[in-house]
């Protein structure tokens, strides 16, 4: 049999190849973009504030997550600074008094149960270790969203050759039972499953 | 290269082993095991903060004190309190998911409230002298009871109705309990104080069938259906054997006498000895106490001769109210009315109680008679009302509750309302107040201040679990206290005359031709019940479903019936759409009923009943 | 988690339910319902195709007539210490025992549904989402947090209101212990039970109250001769009730047609 | 001219029924396979509330089926085993047919199982996070794995069909898959040995039935021997049976009676093993097992209808007596006692599996339990008819175009087809 006989077939692999690697890794995500342009920068340097001041604990221990409108409305009753993105967040939400529907890069699926307070005061772990430098960035990423599963991709999806948006990613099942692991803390799945 | 059919194929089969080397196909299985765990159409339960509210029960006059815990100031679960004085941190299955009932798919969320005003004003105007306007209220003794009773004594032939109330009882006072078939486990009075009290009497139950009840007695006296009259009759002769008793109504001690030990044992086929022993435990180990059905007067007359009045059984003060409520319209008895007589009928049975049949209301209406009911479902009146109006219902709604049946001083504690009421719904007691031109909306806070001022009783607070006096809690924290779920308790006073006991035996009623004898065995559920209860009768078969009866197979094969065919439960008093359980363990010539939407009306009067297919 | 250098104490959580004060009420069956975000029966439920964690039958020592006697008991996961029968049998590791608190945990996430642990269980303390879950609407507002929804086709069975054991360890380290002290934590049935019939706590505690009842001359547990230490004990003062707790006898200590 | 097509693909010198004749035979069984495509559809859209099992009856009719189709179909590695490792190679007269047999029955199985599980989609966790110390892992793993290797060897007696051999690139590959014939026998022994063993095992292990449960050599209870011995011994029975069958309703002669005598004799023999290793095996149950995990062994047969009628007739009637048959040389030589033996044999690891599955749910294991009763919903049998009509489709489809019976040509040849008295099989389903 000739080697032209195979060309057909070589040509079908590589194009399947080049799909499966360049095109779908970005085609299985949906990107969605946050309601506000929020700087992050802006709120720790300029503001000067911590992690804490907005996503805070409360007295059961249970963590707030992404702050309330009022939280928010808090400072930005009134524009403090003179960009568009202020100004165009109270008009929107705070003048009339409207929620922003935040998309949650790292909320863990509702089957996980994550305590924030325990890694954070007894485990004396960092913000930065799972989230990285999202307290620094001055914009806010488009949120990727699975198209099947609806996850978000820093809870799932490890980087597929790269082609992720960010590789340190702390946040999928994997990343916690190693930290867990190195630890000798993992006793069953129930530890963090509900 | 030309394009042959076996090209095409090796292309394909290119492709496809290419594809394999790619992240496509292994990340598409895990996705989509990913989303068989967000699976369409599992609700995701709502987060934020947990804060823990404390108020009161409203479902049955136990009242229970009770914890909910609240995510983001939804009420995702509820307790009870462990310290609580009445109700010892107990709730029955129907109070732990009490929190669920805003949400029952048959709970009625309007209705038209401003047609039944007029239609209810146009009436009272057009009223002969010889008509009535009536307010039949299932619970008395609430606030909104006191309500009825002003605006029925400021409206010209306002009457204001209320099943009589049973004579309270002393549980903890009693040593020895004889309980004639009363459901003593089944949410009789404050179930946590029957629990707390059961450790200290002695449990003798004499019923046909092995309830839950006979079931956790010391000792259960299987008695012939519908005899227990006899058994009474024979204790009576054995304990007034060496004694008289004053108060006894002449025409009783007659019949006593024809009723020594051997009649007695025959008719109730439990054994002379047996009955010896018993009416001889219940004189040497009191103080006793005899339950029966609701107002037996044999049960009645047995307390007298036991000298139970004044000990287990004893009088109760209501909780004060403000002096000008004082010249309100009397309680009186549906069967005092004359028949054909009420022009205008209100019903407030937006609150669990025994509810009289229709067939005893019927007759007292005048024709065209304007019939308004207050409910949460379209079961009980709301087939034969003129109008039916929803009401808020637990826990959306605050009302005060008044004490049990086993609760020996008065109490005074609010319902507690977690939930905002869905709009239009109708308050019966704004909608009566303002008929008569009152304003109630403080009528709770006005009552509060009564109590208080009376400076009696003591106030527990759950949320530091401590009992104060009244009288140093401040005016106004005590209203403020009573709003977050504490709960004021009467001193029982010692010096109270023993309570007068309702000794009239019915006229030998012309005996219905009804072949079975009803069993009650299942706590009366309320007027809506939360869907989880189906773990108990439908998803196990702990209790009997709603709306159906158990008989024994040979009853059953005698009514042509079997298990889960559809039938009418026929009593003197109405009948009603049941299934049909067959059970072996149901003795011969007895049905037992279940709760549920009305079939208790039905059986509360009268005690026999028939089965027939429908 | 904890500071690792803190040494964990493995704890042996366990029941002990007083038969005597059991008057089969069903307020631990609603309330594990309503804790555990257990959906309400489908129309075509029936006591074998339903979800109920915690099962109370009413049972009888055979007698005819007035020699009749009930009891009512409630079974729920008897959450074996011993090779664990379903733990053993799944293919895929979705259940297993957790060393430190010796709770058998079962993750609706990772089962398939393949009811090999049903099959396993002599208990009948697993049961399978046979239909889609579904609530009133408006109902599921009053879910709880604490413990994730399950889809169809999945096992689910008692882990002792484990979402509660998450919520005391969150407690505590909110206020400032370590979350891997024993914690005040209580199964919603223990809670629950008016009759205080449920003694819950931690077995190895020879202290704890659950510890002492668990010895008690009248405790015992079901089918102990097949070797699987149920942590569940029962306590009755009655004879007859102590031998429901032995293999079918054909003939007596049948369950009730209702119970 | 489909006529022609369909013609072109029939192996030179077989004799095989007209186009229309075919289709008429085929076209009952495609119904049969549509409506059971419909009932799992149900099962697998509406989930398995479809069904009749519950709680307590966790498992019902497609294991109980599933467990009896695939010890059927363990003739396939069962000749291979004989043919290749212990080189009979008069029984190469049906390994293709046993070939097939196997292919249809393992690949039913497998789909059945699919439908059977309440999350399909999650179907793969058992490779990715496997249990090792579950029976349902191995035989999951090897079942699957089995089944690649039936496929592997299905595809030569494919390749070998005459229109593709045509093309050079499968004649070579046919070719170097013939190299691998014999590894092919030897993994494919192996795994079957395993997971009819776990497939025993699957109930032998189970601590809290102890009416299944069974003691026996390190993780292995004595079911997982027993159900090897038995699978091993009506593999044989299963594919004389068949290649009986296909001979009355083709009314052609397939095999040399021989073939078929050795069948029963190996089957006989296998099943004469059997039948002592459970006897043993149910008194040591019967007397230390059950009794030292409290259950004595009576009150399991004292529940109705399950008396101790099944245990006898699983092991005396279904089994000493078939095996007993199917040693004697005088009744084997008779075709009608052969054939008889054979499905007595066949039915009796059918109700050994019955036993196995259904009655171990049936019985209580609390003392207040109840004797449980199931019978299968519609869906449930409509799905395992799929699995008989794709298996019925599957086998009539080789025969017609692959060469299931290498001997066939040469007996046309030599001898006419039996007695022409016979009359007409039904459906004329002459291939």
């Amino acid at each position: 049999m000739r080697i032209s006989g195979y060309i057909p077939f070589a040509v079908g692999a590589l194009t399947a190849l080049a799909a499966g690697w360049a095109a779908f890794p970005h085609a299985i995500y949906q990107n969605r973009r946050q309601p506000v342009n929020f700087s992050h920068k802006v709120h720790t340097t300029t503001a000067g504030q911590k992690c804490d001041d907005c996503h805070s604990f409360r007295a059961d221990g249970t963590f707030a997550g992404i702050p309330t409108l009022d939280k928010c409305a808090g400072c930005h009753a009134a524009p403090m600074g003179t960009t568009a993105a202020e100004k165009d967040f109270i008009d929107r939400y705070v003048t009339p008094n409207r929620e922003p529907q935040w998309l949650a890069y790292a909320r863990q699926p509702e089957n996980v149960s994550f305590s924030h307070i325990t890694h954070v005061k007894s485990g004396g772990m960092k913000c930065e270790t799972c989230h990285g430098n999202e307290g620094e960035t001055d914009s806010l990423r488009p949120f990727q969203q699975d198209r099947i599963s609806g996850y978000s991709r820093d809870i799932w999806g490890r980087p597929i050759a790269h082609s992720a948006f960010r590789t340190e990613g702390g946040m999928k099942m994997d990343d916690c039972v190693n930290c867990h692991r190195s630890h000798g803390l993992t006793h069953s799945c129930l530890d963090c499953h509900k | 290269m030309t394009t042959t059919r076996r090209n095409l194929f090796k292309l394909a089969g290119g492709a496809t082993v290419g594809v394999l080397f790619t992240p496509a196909p292994w990340r598409l299985l895990t996705d989509t095991a990913l989303l068989s765990e967000t699976w369409p159409g599992v609700p995701v339960p709502r987060h934020g903060e947990v804060t823990f509210q404390f108020g009161n029960c409203s479902l049955c006059p136990a009242g229970c004190a009770v914890r909910a815990r609240s995510v983001a100031n939804q009420p995702v679960s509820l307790a009870g309190v462990p310290a609580h004085p009445l109700s010892h941190g107990a709730l029955c299955a129907f109070g732990i998911a009490g929190h669920h009932l805003p949400y029952h798919p048959d709970r009625l969320k309007s209705g038209p409230v401003a047609a039944a005003d007029a239609a209810v004003r146009t009436a009272l105007g057009q009223l002969r002298d010889t008509e009535r306007c009536a307010v039949l209220d299932l619970r008395p003794g609430r606030t909104a009871s006191w309500t009825y009773r002003r605006a029925m004594a400021a409206i010209h032939n306002g009457i204001y109705l209320a099943p009589l109330e049973p004579v309270p009882v002393n549980l903890a006072a009693a040593k020895t309990v004889l309980s004639l078939g009363a459901p003593l486990f089944d949410n009789w009075g404050t179930p946590g104080n029957v629990i707390a009290a059961r450790d200290h009497f002695r449990l003798i139950q004499v019923e046909p069938v092995e309830s839950r009840t006979a079931a956790m007695a010391d000792l259960w006296l299987p008695i012939r259906p519908d005899s227990e009259e006899a058994l009474v009759l024979g204790l009576a002769n054995l304990l007034l054997a060496d004694k008289k008793v004053a108060g006894l109504p002449a025409g009783f001690t007659d019949r006593v006498r024809e009723f020594p030990p051997t009649v007695a044992a025959s008719r109730s086929g439990i054994g002379e000895q047996q009955i010896a022993a018993l009416a001889h435990e219940l004189q040497n180990n009191g103080p006793a106490l005899v339950l029966g059905a609701n107002g037996s007067p044999y049960a009645a007359a047995l307390n007298l001769i036991l000298g139970a009045p004044g000990h287990t059984l004893v009088s109760r003060r209501e909780a004060p109210v403000p002096d000008e409520w004082k010249k309100a319209a009397p309680v009186s008895d549906l069967a005092s009315v004359r028949d054909g007589s009420i022009g205008v009928l209100l019903i407030d049975e937006s609150v669990t109680g025994d509810a009289p049949p229709w067939s005893a209301i019927q007759p007292k209406l005048a024709n065209k008679a304007v019939v308004v009911t207050f409910a949460w479902s379209k079961d009980g009146y709301g087939r034969q009302a003129t109008y039916t109006l929803p009401t808020a219902v637990y826990p959306e709604t605050v009302d005060d509750i008044p004490p049990a049946v086993d609760s020996p001083a008065a109490a005074f504690r609010l319902s507690a309302a977690w939930i905002a009421p869905p709009d239009g719904v109708a308050n019966p007691a704004d909608f009566v107040g303002a008929l008569a031109g009152i304003a109630v909306k403080d009528a709770l806070q006005e009552r509060a201040a009564a109590i208080r001022k009376s400076g009696r009783g003591s106030l527990f607070v759950p949320s530091s679990a401590t009992s104060t006096p009244a009288r140093d809690v401040k005016p106004d924290d005590f209203w403020k206290m009573l709003q977050a779920g504490a709960t004021w308790i009467d001193d029982v006073d010692a010096n109270a005359a023993p309570p007068k006991l309702d000794l009239a035996f019915p006229a030998e009623a012309p005996n219905q031709v009804l072949p079975l004898v009803v069993a009650v065995t299942e706590p009366d559920a309320p007027a809506l019940v939360s869907p989880l209860l189906s773990k108990l009768y439908q998803e196990s078969n702990l209790h009997l479903p709603p709306q159906s009866v158990a008989l024994h197979p040979s009853d059953a094969r005698s009514c042509g019936l079997e298990t889960g065919s559809h039938a009418r439960l026929e009593t003197g008093c109405g009948s009603i759409a049941v299934d049909v359980i067959v059970d072996p363990d149901v003795p011969p010539g007895v049905v037992e009923v279940s709760g549920g939407p009305g079939i208790r009306k039905i059986c509360g009067a009268s005690s026999r009943a028939r089965v027939v297919r429908s | 988690m904890t500071n690792p250098n803190k040494p964990v104490k493995a704890a042996r959580y366990g029941m002990a339910i007083d038969l005597d004060r059991c008057s089969g009420c069903g307020a631990c069956m609603v309330a594990c319902a309503v804790e555990n975000n257990v959906p309400p029966a489908h129309q075509g439920a029936n006591d074998r195709k339903g979800l109920t964690w915690v099962r109370v039958y009413k049972v009888d020592n055979g007698g005819e007539g007035d020699g009749r006697r009930s009891a009512f008991i409630p079974v729920m996961c008897q959450h074996c210490g011993n090779e664990t029968p379903c733990v053993h049998v799944c293919p895929q590791q979705a259940v297993d025992v957790d060393p430190s608190t010796g709770v058998v945990g079962e993750m609706p996430e990772r089962c398939l549904g393949c009811r090999y642990c049903m099959a396993a269980c002599p208990y009948h303390a697993r049961y399978f989402n046979w239909w889609d879950p579904a609530w009133p609407a408006g109902m599921e507002k009053a879910l709880n947090p604490d413990v994730s929804p399950r889809m169809r086709g999945v096992v689910e069975k008692c882990n002792f209101c484990h979402g509660r054991w998450h919520a005391a360890r969150r407690q505590a380290v909110a206020d400032g212990k370590s979350d891997m002290e024993p914690v005040a934590y209580l199964p919603a049935c223990a809670e629950a039970c008016p009759a205080k019939a449920i003694t819950f706590g931690d077995l190895n505690d020879a202290a704890s109250p659950v510890a002492v009842a668990a010895k008690d001359c009248n405790s015992f547990r079901l089918l102990e001769k097949l070797d699987t230490d149920p942590k569940i004990h029962y306590i009755s003062k009655r004879d007859w009730v102590r031998r429901i707790a032995d293999a079918p006898r054909p003939g007596d200590g049948k369950e009730s047609r209702r119970g | 001219m489909a006529n022609q097509i369909d013609k072109e693909f029939i192996s030179r010198g077989l004799k095989r029924c007209s186009t229309s004749k075919f289709i008429l035979w085929m076209a009952p069984w495609v119904a049969l396979l549509i409506f059971g495509l419909y009932s799992a559809g149900l099962c697998l859209v509406k989930g398995l509330n479809q069904t009749n099992m519950d709680n307590r009856f966790a498992f019902g009719l497609w294991i109980f089926l599933d467990l009896t189709v695939i010890a059927l179909g363990a003739g396939a590695f069962f000749t291979g085993f004989l043919v290749y490792i212990l080189k009979l190679h008069e029984l190469r007269a049906v390994i293709n047919s046993a070939v097939v047999i196997g292919l249809v029955c393992y690949s039913g199985a497998v789909c059945v199982l699919a439908v059977d599980v309440g999350q399909p989609l999650r179907a793969w966790f058992t490779f990715w996070y496997p249990n090792v110390h579950s029976m349902l892992t191995e035989v999951t793993f090897c079942i699957t794995c089995y089944l690649t290797v039936l496929a592997i060897e299905y595809l030569p007696i494919v390749l070998k069909n005459r229109r593709l051999r045509e093309i050079p690139a499968f004649l070579v590959f046919e070719f170097q898959l013939h190299k691998l014939t014999y590894l092919l026998a030897g993994v494919g022994t192996f795994l079957s040995f395993f997971h009819q063993g776990s497939l025993g095992g699957l109930y032998g292990v189970l601590r809290g039935r102890p009416f299944a449960f069974r003691e026996g050599f390190f993780v292995w209870p004595s079911t997982f021997f027993l159900f090897i011995i038995s699978a091993a011994a009506v593999g044989p029975s299963f594919i004389l049976l068949t290649t009986w069958l296909v001979q009355k309703i083709t009314r052609k002669r397939l095999v040399r009676v021989e073939v078929l005598r050795l069948l029963g004799r190996i089957s006989g023999l296998m099943l004469a093993v059997y039948v002592l290793a459970k006897t043993v095996d149910t008194l040591i149950w019967i007397n230390r097992t059950s009794p030292e995990r409290g259950f004595p062994a009576s009150q399991y047969y004292s529940w109705n209808p399950f008396g101790t009628w099944i245990l006898f007739a699983e092991i005396v009637v279904f089994g000493l007596l078939p095996a007993l048959v199917l040693l004697t040389p005088r009744l084997r030589a008779r075709t009608g006692w052969l054939v008889a033996a054979a499905a007595m044999a066949c039915g009796g690891v059918a109700l050994n599996r019955f036993v196995m599955t259904v009655q171990t749910l049936a019985l209580p294991t609390l003392s207040f339990d109840r004797f449980l009763s199931y019978t299968p919903s519609w869906q449930e049998t409509g799905t395992f008819l799929a699995v008989v009509a794709y298996g019925v489709l599957v086998y009539s489809f080789s025969f017609r175009y692959f060469r299931l019976f290498p001997e066939e040509r040469d007996l046309q040849a030599a001898a006419p087809p039996p007695d022409k008295r016979e009359e007409e099989p039904i459906l004329a389903g002459r291939y």
